[in-house]
């Protein structure tokens, strides 16, 4: 009985009692929800053009953050640092199209997603090889990224937010925005867009296949660098954060795997969702839910929209 | 005039006794679009009723419904008496109703005999423990099975691919090997959808054998859709006509041959 | 005739049943005849196999067959169809086995002048032939069949099916002892002296003759060999010859009733290579060019193989060349030979052997026409027991064979166990053996002509005895001639050594009473092709590659070598070929340029190439031909060339010519 | 060239339908199974044994577990890891309630628990298909690993919150526990291991088995000829979480001898087997072996044969360069031969069959 309160009643009395809690939460909730969302954007891009279900975005995150952290640590500026980071994260762009996608262009999907497996342990190998397995402090103050924290006096309490979590949303916003007009309004863009359809379409464009690889590759690969920056502002640089990466998984799931409003919206309801659970039924378990709440409430979602929140009914036929 | 009506009642008794399946008023819509409108038709036991019409008349999707792949938003479908809103499509095969398909639908990974075997999966029932072993009964049931497959197998005479994988066979043979494994279900209504597609000529006629002979032997009520009128109009005892999901004609290839909708509908398609 | 020559039939089980009804005794458990059916090997022992044909032999009385009846047999090698010849012959009739690939007026023939009044076939192919010919076929009463798939529409009056027959018959039985009994009594009322079956020969000259042979002789023939090769229940034959061909009816059915072995039937023609494989026979028979096709494909597939292979596959070859032969033969070979050998079987020949389904064969023949030593000792270096056997359906196959470990490839060795031959002095093979035939079936004029007075067979062939006893057929007897200079001319003699080339498919010898001996060639398509591709030598055609001066130049050696062979052989050496051309068309059975089993029609070519054959010996350099020839589709059409004529290398003799030997 | 075939023809269905039909594959076999019983045994040193040979088994189980699930059936999943904990922690459970038991029994009973669990998580393969269902899979692979460290009754309430692994005797032998030598180890699993294959062969080869690939190949033909896609798939699960479970089990007790749920079971361990049936070869028994033996063994070989060879590297060094290397091999293996190492098997015995020929 008083189980089924402590489920069902307790935590929205907790809910009303404190509403400056819940806005925190929320806030909270948003700020992880925006940047699950920015490593899905990097899933997305490159599934949406080449049809590969990269398992990869997560380590490229790191792999950049810590190229970028590493450099830095080298004595290069930080700016010329972050080029250049953006210059490596180029080079893999190339290197994986021309050693991993080219040669196994038309093999089943499975067996690319697998290559990406193979890429993400390549990555993992390097990154320690190279930076040293353990955690590095994100150069956030070099970048002019903004620090400490604004408090805000609402609903009789105080809801504290980063300022490195207002940038950060800020910053993704902004970066979603700029790839949806390319997507939209840019000859690239649109040829991207065509690849997803057909890829005879894109190439009637005037673009090589290869080359689009190379680009999307390279976004995605822009992407992770800023999503490596803000992830490690916020905490700090290290390949824990590869298996955070995972979550962008139920995020696709909920959000459709082509969409990048979906992956907006689907980030926002895992991260709001995973640390409104956590917060209000964390305890009734013993906390630490967010390992899988994420991936149950996508489950959940999938048993009644098997095809996801944006992705539109499959017919089969035969 | 009694004597009259009688006769009616024997008649109508008689077609009703005959008759295997019959489709009432089925309509069938995708997110608005109508697949089928109001499509009645029977098929009587025994006989090898062709349903033909232009591209997109519905064709496949009216098979689909009769073994329940589709599910129609309106109208009956009644197979050996039972009449059914909804089933999943195991429930189909179970009372015996086997397909085979546009464009071919074989298990690519598994060899000839393996394809067929899956065709005996209904008739197997000895218990997952058996299975455990393959040994005793679960064996003994394994080569009863396979017996009747090789009956088959000679039957299409396929025995010279009988272990090899369907992927690396050529069109024409995978056609075969699909028909035969339809034919494992043994199967009271058999479901042919356009089974000499893409067939050269020789292969053709060999289906065709195929077909009436499966009739014959087997005493297997068949429904196919084909495009080759030249086929349909000498295999089949009587045809439906689609167009765009209306049923336009229904009858003995003469009769249809000679209906003028038909005509019509077909000028437009080349053959 | 039998009881005056002494060899007929011997004290003991002296018909086929009787011997049947043995081995369902003494080894009933054993197999005694296997089909590829239903993706298995169907097997059936002894003892079923005695009871299905006793059944089967009931069901054929019911329908009214009697001591003495001819009963035709056509299909492929079915057991079933084993069953009808061993059925037909319990009950005393005459089983008439028939070429199954023989087109309905063939098949009426034989039906006819055997007068046969029930056929036994395989499936809906054969009776359709027959009912074609339904109004030749006047006395025929009954059809029975064994493949129903077909037939469930046609009159049954007069048609059976061996399975319904059977299953009738085992009610029967089941319900009335006397039944059995029967049967037993037929058996029993059998003897050595009935005639046990009815071979037609494959005519190469005039009609096909019925050849009848008795039970007894046969089995004594068949018991010799058997003893003769130690074959035994533990061996497996495959049974892939046609039916009504002596061979098949010897080496599978007589031997095997003999000495209990068990046969095995294909799964169909297509198949009989994979069957092959399966089965691994341990006791093999092929034709040459069976042997000479498998040799070509083996080389054109490791041709395709990685180099290192290639490299493995010729050296060990060439070892196995070198010693092979003599190891088989059980002569003297250094140790570090064998050691060789022992490394090439175990990477080479045994692996080859076994691709090609060999790797159990203990004893392999092979007969029918001369065989080239090449390709001969290619086979027996690998370690293969192949031997030769020179026979004939009058002698019930085998005159002469072979002795293990004295073999060569040029002669068909000494006279089979039992029989003794004879060289005429127009140097004419003649022999008595076990086996031989009877009589022709109502031809008693041919009967006559073919055997001498004192009760010899006429082979018809011209033969010489070697130093050592071992018999050589230089040719037919009739085709055999003389040069001008009255030397030898063994036209046939000379064509085989010309087509154990592989590039030479079909030669064509002149030479009787003429000058000198002048050969017309067809090259091999496939083996000059390869050769062309691999001298990057373009072709359009046949014609244009038969044409080509490099062909005619390699062709020329080939010649070449022959003369040299020839001139050191004190028989021939004065026949040595002075002019050849290559012909420009393929000699084809449809123009009657061969006959249905491709021996070439000399004569008929040289009428038709009669330019050709002026040119050969007016000494001109070409020659323009023109000939009325038939496409695949039956469609007739003229073919007109300019064929080239060349010289060929001779050799001097080094024994002079002993014409004298034979004349 | 070693084949000898001819002469080897089938009359009856049985031995045609024999998984091994030729024999000098059975002989093959025998001989490897000698091999492993006897052997390995006598020959390999306690350190071969348990730093290779045991591993090796323990992955080629899970291997073969995951590959029923994802080469036989086509559904792809990324909680293996977990399925193995359950395994290891139900049989840790049993052994702790009932230590009469003999420990093997209760080995191979932990997998039950494993299927159970496996089933659960197998029912929203119905409705999703797959990548979507990875997140199913990793739903149960976080969720699960979550509980071993949460839920304390698993581990016993240990202090250390790991699984502790008792000594356990049979007939006056530690086969598990501190005391248990290598070699007894080792022949347990071996033991364990042959059994289990031998059944999941039986498994795949008879009707079961072909309603999987059917319904990998084309589930929808699959669902028309009356193969119910949820229980096909459900059993799946069911054989593929057993299997796991297994493994699980013997790893903790045959091979660590005690450990803790995140570093045994985790997401990476999830990965690994994956990988293995991965280059080893969707679809197929001898890969799972294949592609366990390569990864499981790749690592081991290069932390000691490098060294072996003179060459001294750090271990962090050849950590890093077991991942670049792995990443690499599998990229190729991908790109070479994407149905792995069981296909390169399969080719390698069709030439020696065909041997001296090429095809």
């Amino acid at each position: 009985m008083d189980l089924i309160y402590s489920i069902f009643v307790d935590p929205f009395l907790q809910m009303a009692g404190a509403p400056d809690l819940l806005v925190q939460t929320l806030w909270e909730g948003f700020v992880g929800g925006i940047l699950y969302a920015l490593i899905a954007l990097g899933f997305v891009l490159i599934f949406k053009a080449s049809g590969v279900f990269n398992f990869a975005q997560g380590i490229m995150v790191v792999f950049a953050a810590l190229t970028l952290v590493g450099l830095y640590e080298k004595g290069v500026p930080a700016f010329l640092a972050l080029a250049l980071t953006i210059g490596v994260m180029f080079l893999i762009a190339a290197a994986v199209e021309r050693v991993v996608l080219r040669p196994l262009v038309n093999q089943p999907d499975i067996i690319l997603f697998m290559a990406t497996f193979g890429l993400t342990y390549l990555l993992i190998g390097l990154g320690e090889a190279i930076f040293g397995g353990n955690p590095k402090v994100m150069i956030a103050e070099q970048l002019y990224l903004p620090k400490g924290a604004v408090d805000i006096k609402m609903l009789g309490g105080v809801v504290t937010l980063q300022k490195i979590d207002i940038a950060a949303a800020v910053i993704a916003l902004a970066m979603i925005a700029c790839l949806s007009v390319f997507f939209q309004y840019t000859r690239i863009g649109r040829a991207l867009r065509a690849v997803a359809d057909s890829h005879k379409a894109a190439l009637s464009v005037g673009i090589s296949l290869n080359q689009i690889w190379v680009i999307v590759w390279f976004l995605a690969g822009v992407v992770a660098l800023i999503t490596g920056i803000m992830w490690g502002a916020r905490s700090d640089v290290s390949f824990a954060l590869q298996v955070v990466a995972l979550k962008a998984l139920p995020v696709l799931v909920l959000g459709g795997f082509t969409s990048i409003p979906g992956a907006v919206v689907g980030g926002l309801i895992i991260g709001i969702g995973e640390k409104i659970g956590e917060f209000y039924w964390g305890p009734l378990v013993g906390g630490a839910t967010e390992s899988w709440l994420a991936y149950c409430i996508a489950l959940v979602f999938l048993m009644f929209r098997p095809q996801g929140l944006f992705g539109e009914r499959i017919i089969e036929r035969i | 005039m009694s004597a009259l009506a009688e006769m009616l009642q024997g008649e109508v008794a008689r077609a009703a006794a005959e008759t295997l399946l019959t489709v009432e008023n089925v309509s069938l819509t995708f997110g608005g679009v109508r697949a089928l409108s109001d499509i009645s038709f029977d098929i009587r036991k025994g006989e090898i009723r062709a349903i033909i019409g232009p591209n997109g008349a519905g064709k496949t999707s009216m098979l689909n419904c009769i073994n329940g792949f589709y599910h129609p938003r309106s109208g009956r479908i009644t197979f050996k008496g039972k009449t059914r809103q909804r089933m999943r499509p195991y429930e189909a095969a179970s009372q015996g109703i086997a397909r085979t398909f546009q464009n071919v639908a074989l298990f690519k990974g598994m060899t000839t005999l393996d394809n067929i075997l899956t065709g005996r999966t209904l008739k197997m029932n000895r218990n997952f423990f058996w299975q455990l072993l393959r040994h005793g009964p679960a064996m003994r049931e394994e080569i009863e099975h396979r017996i009747y497959c090789e009956d088959i197998i000679d039957f299409l005479e396929i025995e010279h691919i009988r272990k090899t994988p369907v992927g690396k066979l050529p069109y024409g043979l995978q056609k075969r090997v699909e028909l035969g494994r339809a034919l494992a279900m043994q199967p009271d209504l058999l479901l042919l959808d356009e089974p000499m597609a893409g067939m050269n000529l020789e292969e053709k006629e060999d289906m065709c054998r195929f077909i009436l002979d499966v009739n014959r032997h087997f005493r297997t009520t068949i429904a196919l859709i084909e495009h080759d009128m030249g086929v349909v109009m000498d295999i089949s005892d009587r045809v439906v006509v689609l167009e765009y999901g209306h049923k336009i004609a229904d009858g003995t290839p003469d009769e249809v041959k000679a209906d003028q909708r038909v005509i019509d509908a077909y000028l437009g398609v080349s053959h | 005739m039998n009881a005056s020559n002494g060899f007929g039939p011997r004290p003991g089980n002296d018909t086929f049943p009787k011997l049947l009804r043995a081995n369902a005794q003494v080894r009933a458990k054993r197999p005694a005849m296997r089909c590829k059916d239903r993706g298995i090997w169907q097997t059936w022992t002894w003892e079923d196999v005695y009871e299905n044909v006793s059944l089967f032999a009931y069901g054929l009385k019911a329908l009214g067959v009697a001591r003495g009846d001819k009963i035709a047999i056509a299909g492929a090698n079915r057991p079933r169809l084993y069953w009808a010849i061993c059925a037909a012959q319990m009950l005393g009739a005459v089983p008439v086995p028939v070429y199954a690939d023989a087109v309905a007026s063939e098949l009426a023939y034989v039906l006819q002048n055997a007068d046969v009044r029930i056929a036994i076939v395989q499936d809906q192919e054969q009776v359709d032939k027959l009912l074609g010919e339904s109004e030749q076929l006047g006395q025929l009463q009954q059809i029975v069949y064994d493949e129903e798939r077909g037939l469930e529409d046609y009159d049954h009056t007069r048609l059976h099916a061996i399975s319904a027959l059977i299953a009738e018959s085992r009610d029967i039985f089941a319900g009335e002892p006397g039944a059995r009994a029967a049967i037993e009594a037929e058996i029993d009322a059998g003897g050595g002296g009935d005639i046990s079956i009815m071979l037609y020969t494959s005519g190469t000259t005039g009609r096909s003759k019925g050849v009848m042979l008795s039970a007894g002789g046969c089995i004594s023939a068949a018991t010799d060999t058997v003893a003769f090769d130690k074959l035994t229940e533990a061996d497996e034959t495959l049974a892939y010859l046609p039916l009504a061909w002596v061979g098949d009816h010897y080496l599978n059915y007589a031997q095997s009733f003999v000495a209990g072995f068990c046969m095995a039937c294909p799964e169909s023609a297509e198949t009989a290579q994979q069957d092959l494989r399966e089965i691994g026979p341990t006791f093999y028979f092929a034709p040459p060019r069976v042997f000479e096709s498998l040799l070509t494909r083996v080389m054109i597939r490791m041709e395709d193989a990685s180099a290192p292979k290639r490299w493995l596959f010729r050296h060990f070859i060439d070892v196995a060349r070198q010693w092979g032969e003599k190891i088989l033969n059980g002569k003297q070979v250094p140790l570090h030979a064998r050691l060789h050998y022992g490394l090439g079987k175990i990477l080479i020949y045994a692996p080859l052997l076994n691709v090609l389904g060999f790797s159990r064969i203990r004893v392999a023949y092979t007969a029918g026409e001369a065989i080239g030593s090449d390709l001969f000792s290619f086979y027996r270096s690998l370690g293969m027991n192949l031997k030769q056997l020179y026979g004939q359906t009058e002698a019930f196959l085998y005159v002469t064979c072979q002795k293990d470990g004295d073999i060569r490839s040029e002669t068909v060795g000494p006279p089979a166990p039992n029989v003794d031959i004879r060289i005429a002095d127009s140097g004419e093979v003649q022999f008595r053996s076990p086996g031989m035939f009877v009589a022709y079936y109502k031809e008693d004029a041919k009967t006559a002509e073919a055997m001498t007075q004192d009760g010899y067979v006429k082979t018809g062939d011209a033969g010489i005895f070697d130093t050592d006893g071992h018999l050589r057929i230089i040719d037919r007897a009739a085709d055999v001639g003389k040069l001008d200079d009255g030397s030898l001319f063994a036209p046939k003699y000379i064509e085989n050594k010309l087509k154990f080339f592989p590039n030479i498919k079909e030669a064509v010898g002149f030479g009787h009473d003429r000058a000198f001996v002048a050969a017309m060639l067809n090259i091999d398509l496939t083996a000059v092709g390869n050769w062309a591709e691999r001298n990057n030598i373009s072709y359009g055609s046949y014609q244009e590659l038969a044409g080509h001066p490099q062909v005619y130049e390699m062709i020329a050696d080939h010649v070449a070598s022959v003369n040299e062979s020839l001139s050191r052989d004190r028989f021939m050496a004065g026949a040595q070929i002075r002019r050849f051309l290559i012909l420009h068309k393929e000699l084809d059975a449809d123009d009657g340029e061969l006959t249905r089993t491709q021996k070439v029609r000399r004569s008929f070519v040289g009428e038709r190439y009669a330019p050709l054959v002026e040119a050969l010996y007016n000494g001109s350099e070409e020659a323009d031909i023109s000939t009325e020839v038939t496409f695949e589709d039956g469609r007739k059409g003229v073919i007109a060339a300019r064929v080239k004529i060349r010289d060929a290398r001779t050799f001097a003799v080094e024994a002079a010519p002993v014409a004298e030997q034979v004349a | 060239m070693f084949y000898r075939e001819a002469g080897q023809f089938k009359t009856t269905y049985a031995s045609d339908m024999a998984v091994l039909p030729i024999l000098q594959d059975r002989i093959g076999l025998a001989v490897i199974l000698l091999i492993g019983f006897v052997g390995i045994p006598l020959l390999g040193g306690n350190f071969f044994l348990q730093t290779v040979m045991i591993p090796f088994l323990v992955f080629s189980l899970a291997a073969i577990g995951l590959n029923i699930l994802t080469g036989y059936t086509g559904l792809l999943s990324l909680g293996s890891g977990a399925f193995m904990g359950v395994g290891a922690y139900a049989c840790y459970k049993l052994t702790t309630i009932y230590p009469g038991v003999n420990i093997v029994i209760w080995i191979v009973a932990s997998g039950f628990f494993a299927a159970a669990i496996g089933v659960v998580f197998g029912l929203p393969s119905l409705r999703i298909k797959g990548f979507y269902l990875i997140v199913a899979t990793l739903a149960a692979q976080f969720f699960l690993q979550w509980s071993f460290v949460r839920i304390p009754w698993l581990y016993n309430y240990n202090a250390s919150g790991a699984i502790e692994v008792p000594q356990r005797l049979f007939a006056g032998i530690p086969l598990t526990g501190a005391n248990a030598t290598p070699v007894t180890r080792y022949l347990v699993l071996l033991g364990i291991v042959t059994f289990l294959t031998w059944i999941a062969s039986n498994l795949v080869h008879g009707r079961i088995g072909r309603s999987w690939m059917a319904v990998r190949d084309m589930d929808i033909a699959a669902e028309l000829m009356g193969i119910r896609l949820l229980p096909a798939k459900l059993l799946a699960f069911a054989v593929s979480s057993f299997y796991c479970g297994v493994a699980g089990a013997c790893m903790m007790f045959l091979w660590y001898g005690g450990g803790e749920a995140n570093d045994a079971f985790n997401i990476n361990q999830s990965f690994t087997i994956l990988f293995m049936v991965i280059i080893g070869g969707l679809g197929s028994l001898i890969g799972s072996f294949l592609g366990a033996a390569f990864i499981s063994i790749l690592p081991t070989a290069l932390k000691f044969g490098v060294p072996a060879l003179g060459i001294a590297i750090p271990g962090t060094v050849a950590e890093h360069a077991t991942y670049i290397l792995l990443g690499a091999l599998i990229i190729f293996f991908l790109i070479v031969e994407p149905h792995g190492l069981a296909r390169l098997w399969q080719i390698g015995k069709q030439k020696l069959r065909m041997w001296p020929f090429p095809y």
